[in-house]
């Protein structure tokens, strides 16, 4: 055990199935497959499979989304890593295709495939297009595609491995703000289930649901309310499809105040879905959202940085819905 | 590409050489059985004409030759049957997107590929919304294939699928693609997880010539192109993508020269010839699997019946005249129907193996009239499978699992 | 004014427009903008406004939408009809490109086009692919492009004037199951303004709220619940972005009880972004959600039916939630 | 796409026999200017190789060729300032795609266009990601591009863009595109509504040789050749994309090859010689005014900074040199830099004009302080400009009010 960065967790992951599995491979475009770690090996998963398995071509996400998805069809699992200025290009193949042939095919149709989509737009001076993180609410909407969301290390390698060895197409979204994160890591492979929530804190007068790069805010607004008396029971999302209803209800059945956390635009964030399932089944609840409006995120970091969700905006949000 | 004279100056000539070698089967039949004078264009590429293909059909053995006749005869009852069905069969509820025609096309490809096998070493096809004749020239069950185009639960696909979506795997049959552009684009990978783990088999892909506008054609040859990989790009022109002429979004005369831009050999073939289909895919493939990339093949072609369901048929007669009531604006000509009828490629099949003394005349009725039996029995076994349980709609959205009914509330 | 189809209303409104306005064009793929109604003449834009205006080319339906849009910011309103087949295929350039420009430019960017997006899949038969309506989720989350989705062809002429005449760039969800609507249609020009929600139905003891290819079974099942007595209100959503808030939690406001009914995936259909605003703003409410499943719909008639939101399912809903 | 003796042999020769009239400015320049021995690989499309494309640039008025010669100049200046803030003043936020070393491109394209005038009479230019060359050749306001690189409320674009973004439709600069694919097809969109309104504008769209691979290449292409559109396609070969050789996406040693198998007429052109981008694009335009349709140019050019920002740079010095932090694989080499850079375009344009004898090299001098000067100045004012208001954000969401914060809850 390691204290390791993300990425460095994530391709640990990743060349360990690909030494146990030769047909393994893995497509890139602009960020190499390369990652160091202090006191660990240099892992360069080019150099060490060579480019016949791992190789990158043009600008052309489209090409590389399809291209995983034919492989996952002959048989090969397949990874791709899809950077955030393409994040929505494969968006049609993805949905239209992948997301329903083992539908259409009666179940004949096996895809165990990865697209790895870059999420960023956490830092400001980034105008539109290069802050595009809107694609968790694209992304989950699609049935038939697995589509999950870590927020620390230990879960990224852990899904990482799930996904890779699932026989289900799996979008993973990978917010690229969180690649500063360091946590200890396992050596060895291992699972995180891509059908569970993560409940990160608990507590009894507040729950507030959240995912990826809305998760270091929503931890620390926790910590402020904590230490002003609430009970604030924190819900990291981990997967949007298949969202785990249950660990949702349950908690807030228990506190009967529900804040969601997004920072991707408000209509049809996934907190919509999370208000909207639990006020299906929860009923005397009260319901907040906190997420970025509905605007392109301004380059102008004095814009930006005051409609991104903050630590304050989010437990004044707490403070306003449970007091 | 070619220059003023005529010439193909960019294709790669991988081919050249090749030993032209003696056979019972000789050149006669071009002369003799080319049939009426349907004039197809057909570039300085068009294999035979510059002895850059050799004749590989003539070394195939009897009963291959037999099967691929076997084959578009399969094809071509399957189609005559179920556009029957649709006609006169108020029951039937299935529908198709009409191959009859293009038989000679599916048959003389699959003919070139390794059907069966373990799924690590079969060939693989892609196919378009026009699935039917891929799909038996690849080798699918065929009652099972009745069966899913009228959505019974032992259909093929379990009913999921119909005519559009039909899949198996089991023979390489990858299946049906309703969208135009992204099977392509699929294919390639497939052909790019070959060639990464080292299999020699290759990846076929089927796609009409409005397949051409889509972008997903540039990054299909594009990428082919740059890693090599073992992808056949088969492209069936048969004049038109829906109810317009494909010269209504191409710009080539032949669309094998927007490959041949690419540096991939690309020849235009008779499509209505399935030894002249079969001689260029066998190049194709035996140069994929050697490590030579890929290969673009446009037969030239043409289907008798409207672009989908059966408008314009009539029940027991070969193909669809008169105009289609869906088409608005543009039609194809009756005429022109009629004229490329002439050339059919049942004909073309059993004049050639009748002439080569591989079968008689009377023995080649005997085998229509054997596929007709089996095709109607076909019919019979598959509109007879039970139909679907509603609640299993929930299923095969994953491997595992159903989702949870939401319809009610 | 005439008892008028859908889409013969719709193409009226186009072509009064082409006539004032030399510049408009419009870009097509396979449904040649024609239309014939009884007793009136037989419009064709292509043959009246000649092939450099009104034009189909390949099947590329990126082109189709990325050329209207260079056509408005070259100054030309432009308008182009996107199959269903091709529904997602131009969701980046949309996404991405037109959503962002004002913004991103600062409000240079003036895109007066409108995309007519076919809906489909009301029919069964068609799997998967070919029933793909899930497109209203993906483009009401895009910020700077306003969606609309009419439901009667009153509104259908009306809508369409409206998004030929706005700066903003439209996307103009055409649900193609209610192509067989017919209702009085005035002969001249109108607007239906590109914010407002229609209340079809006044009730006091429940909201129910659709748009588009739902709207036929929730006004059948309305019948079918007055003359049980109870007090429904029927919205018609018509414009998903920007979603008309202020009607909708009015009236939940009144009734304490919302369901939403979408001939779309559960996860995130509109009426998850229905039930999140209203419960934001309502408190002691109660809520349902009637959606397909989160499955792609399979082609047998049987499974179909069954996992289509039927007046039966409507209706049984409705009691549960109020009973 | 040339044959085996290397003639072009599907350009259509619009331009054969114009007249190259007598002039002072001869042909001499060529061997006299050329500099250092830099291998521009160049085709045998290349400008004035094969006599088709005239000599244009010899009958411009001198003022005109002042002005690019200034222009160039201004890009120049605009960059080594802008690079010196990103280097030494920690207060400066802005960044940049450094265009310098391309500059002839951008300047000679756009002093063949129409730059002024009412909107729908100038010629429109959609931009890359690298667009601040783009943006000054086409005449945007440079102070206030400056305050827009730096996130200014009185910005170009009041802050909402910044570099990816610029643009000023008042000059028919469409602008910037930060992604790669979308912009040549939307430029092709423009080019559409020019040709159903009946207008002589035309269309450009800069786009790098990374654009290629992008499935939008061949959408943009095909329906500029099956619509006769007016649009200009002035490709940027500048070897690289991000750190990739553009081998590494494309089969083509000139990307021209790819455009002319669409039947398009592509021309390759020395990208660092103003004159000679000029003569090509100055065909283009009267091709596509005419009603002639689109033309590919492909400029063979260099950047003389790394990717994105100022890595490798130093304050004061021209270029970046070194490896790039950022590049982790793949890296250009340092002396391919320096070569590109002994065949400066801005060497070339003032050695050219001092040729003919329209400057000395006094004046030339004179010319590029006051340039330093205006940019100097542009850069205070620029960066003294007012930060913007953060619930200005809310707006230019539509073309009227505000959306509503939702960050708050
Ligand atoms: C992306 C997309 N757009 C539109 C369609 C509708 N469509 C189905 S088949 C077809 C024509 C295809 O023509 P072609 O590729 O020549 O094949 P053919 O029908 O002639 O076999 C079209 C436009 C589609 N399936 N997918
Ligand atoms: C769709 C998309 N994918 C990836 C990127 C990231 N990206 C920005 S610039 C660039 C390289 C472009 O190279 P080229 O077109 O040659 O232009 P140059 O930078 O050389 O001017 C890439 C890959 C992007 N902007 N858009
Ligand atoms: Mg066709
Ligand atoms: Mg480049």
């Amino acid at each position: 055990m390691t204290e390791k960065s993300w990425m460095y967790a994530v391709l640990e992951a990743v060349q360990a199935e690909m030494r146990a599995d030769p047909a393994l491979t893995w497509i890139f475009e602009l960020t190499p497959p390369v990652a160091s770690n202090p006191g660990m090996p240099v892992i360069n998963l080019e150099t060490e499979f060579g480019r016949k398995r791992v190789v990158n071509t043009g600008i052309d996400e489209n090409w590389m989304a399809s291209a995983v998805l034919g492989a996952g069809l002959a048989g090969s699992r397949s990874a791709t890593y899809i950077p955030y200025q393409g994040a929505l290009i494969p968006f049609e193949v993805i949905q239209n295709v992948a997301g329903k042939l083992r539908s259409m095919t009666g179940g004949k149709a096996s895809m165990p495939v990865v697209w790895i989509i870059e999420m960023t737009g956490q830092t400001p001076g980034f105008a539109g297009q290069h802050s595009c993180y809107e694609e968790d609410s694209y992304y989950m909407h699609i049935p038939g595609v697995r589509t999950i969301i870590p927020s620390t290390p230990y879960d990224a390698k852990g899904l990482m491995v799930a996904a890779l060895r699932s026989p289900d197409p799996v979008v993973y979204l990978y917010p690229a703000g969180l690649r500063t994160l360091t946590e200890e890591v396992p050596d060895e492979q291992y699972e995180v289930p891509l059908d569970k929530a993560a409940v990160r804190l608990e507590g009894s007068d507040l729950t507030i649901v959240s995912s990826g790069g809305g998760m270091p805010g929503v931890l620390e607004a926790a910590e402020v309310l904590k230490a002003e008396g609430m009970g604030v029971e924190v819900i990291d999302l981990r997967i949007l499809k298949e969202m785990d209803t249950e660990t949702l209800v349950t908690s807030v059945a228990k506190t009967k105040r529900l804040l969601t956390v997004d920072q991707s635009y408000y209509t049809l964030c996934p907190g919509a879905e999370v208000i909207a399932r639990c006020a299906e089944n929860v009923d005397g609840a009260r319901f907040k959202r906190v997420a970025f409006p509905d605007a392109p995120p301004p380059a102008s970091p004095e814009m930006f940085l005051w409609m991104r969700p903050s630590v304050e905006g989010i437990a004044g949000a707490a403070r306003a819905l449970v007091g | 590409m070619t220059d003023s004279s005529g010439q193909d100056v960019t294709h790669p000539r991988e081919g050249e050489g090749h030993p032209l070698s003696a056979s019972r089967r000789g050149f006669l039949k071009f002369a003799a059985l080319s049939g009426a004078a349907v004039s197809v264009s057909m570039s300085a590429r068009r294999a035979m004409a510059d002895g850059a293909i050799g004749y590989h059909a003539m070394d195939l053995p009897d009963d291959k030759l037999v099967d691929m006749y076997r084959t578009i005869l399969n094809i071509r009852w399957h189609e005559r049957t179920q556009a029957d069905q649709m006609l006169g069969n108020p029951e039937y509820r299935g529908y198709n997107h009409f191959y009859a025609g293009q038989e000679a096309v599916a048959t003389g490809v699959c003919a070139a590929l390794r059907n069966s096998g373990p799924f690590d070493q079969i060939d693989l096809v892609y196919s378009s919304h026009r699935p039917s004749g891929h799909a038996i020239a690849k080798g699918v069950d065929i009652p099972k294939m009745v069966a899913e185009m009228d959505f019974r639960a032992t259909g093929m696909n379990g009913g999921y699928g119909a005519e559009m979506h039909i899949s198996d795997p089991a023979v390489g049959f990858i299946g049906a693609d309703g969208m135009i552009g992204p099977a392509p684009v699929i294919a390639s990978g497939s052909a790019f997880a070959f060639r990464a783990r080292g299999s020699d088999q290759v990846a076929v892909v089927f796609a009409g010539d409005g397949n051409y506008a889509a972008p997903h054609f540039h990054s299909t040859l594009n990428n082919a192109k740059l890693l090599d990989l073992p992808l056949i790009y088969v492209c069936e022109n048969n004049l038109y993508h829906q109810y317009a002429h494909y010269s209504y979004s191409c710009p080539h005369t032949d669309i094998a020269d927007a490959a041949a831009a690419y540096g991939i050999p690309a020849r235009t073939v008779d499509g209505q010839d399935v030894t002249q289909v079969y001689n260029a895919a066998k190049e194709a493939v035996d140069r994929a699997r050697a490590g030579g990339g890929p290969t673009f093949i446009e037969a030239k072609t043409y289907r008798y019946y409207n672009h989908w369901g059966a408008p314009g048929a009539k029940q027991g007669e070969l193909g669809a005249f008169g105009y289609d009531p869906l088409a608005i604006t543009s039609f194809r000509p009756e005429r022109e129907v009629r004229a490329w009828m002439q050339r059919d490629p049942v004909d073309i099949a059993r004049n050639i193996l009748v002439d080569w003394g591989i079968l008689d005349e009377a023995r080649a009725a005997a085998i229509e009239e054997e596929v007709k039996a089996e095709i109607k029995a076909a019919f019979e076994w598959g509109l007879s499978q039970p139909l679907c349980t509603p609640e299993d709609g929930l299923k095969h959205v994953f491997a595992e699992g159903t989702v949870v009914p939401r319809q009610f509330g």
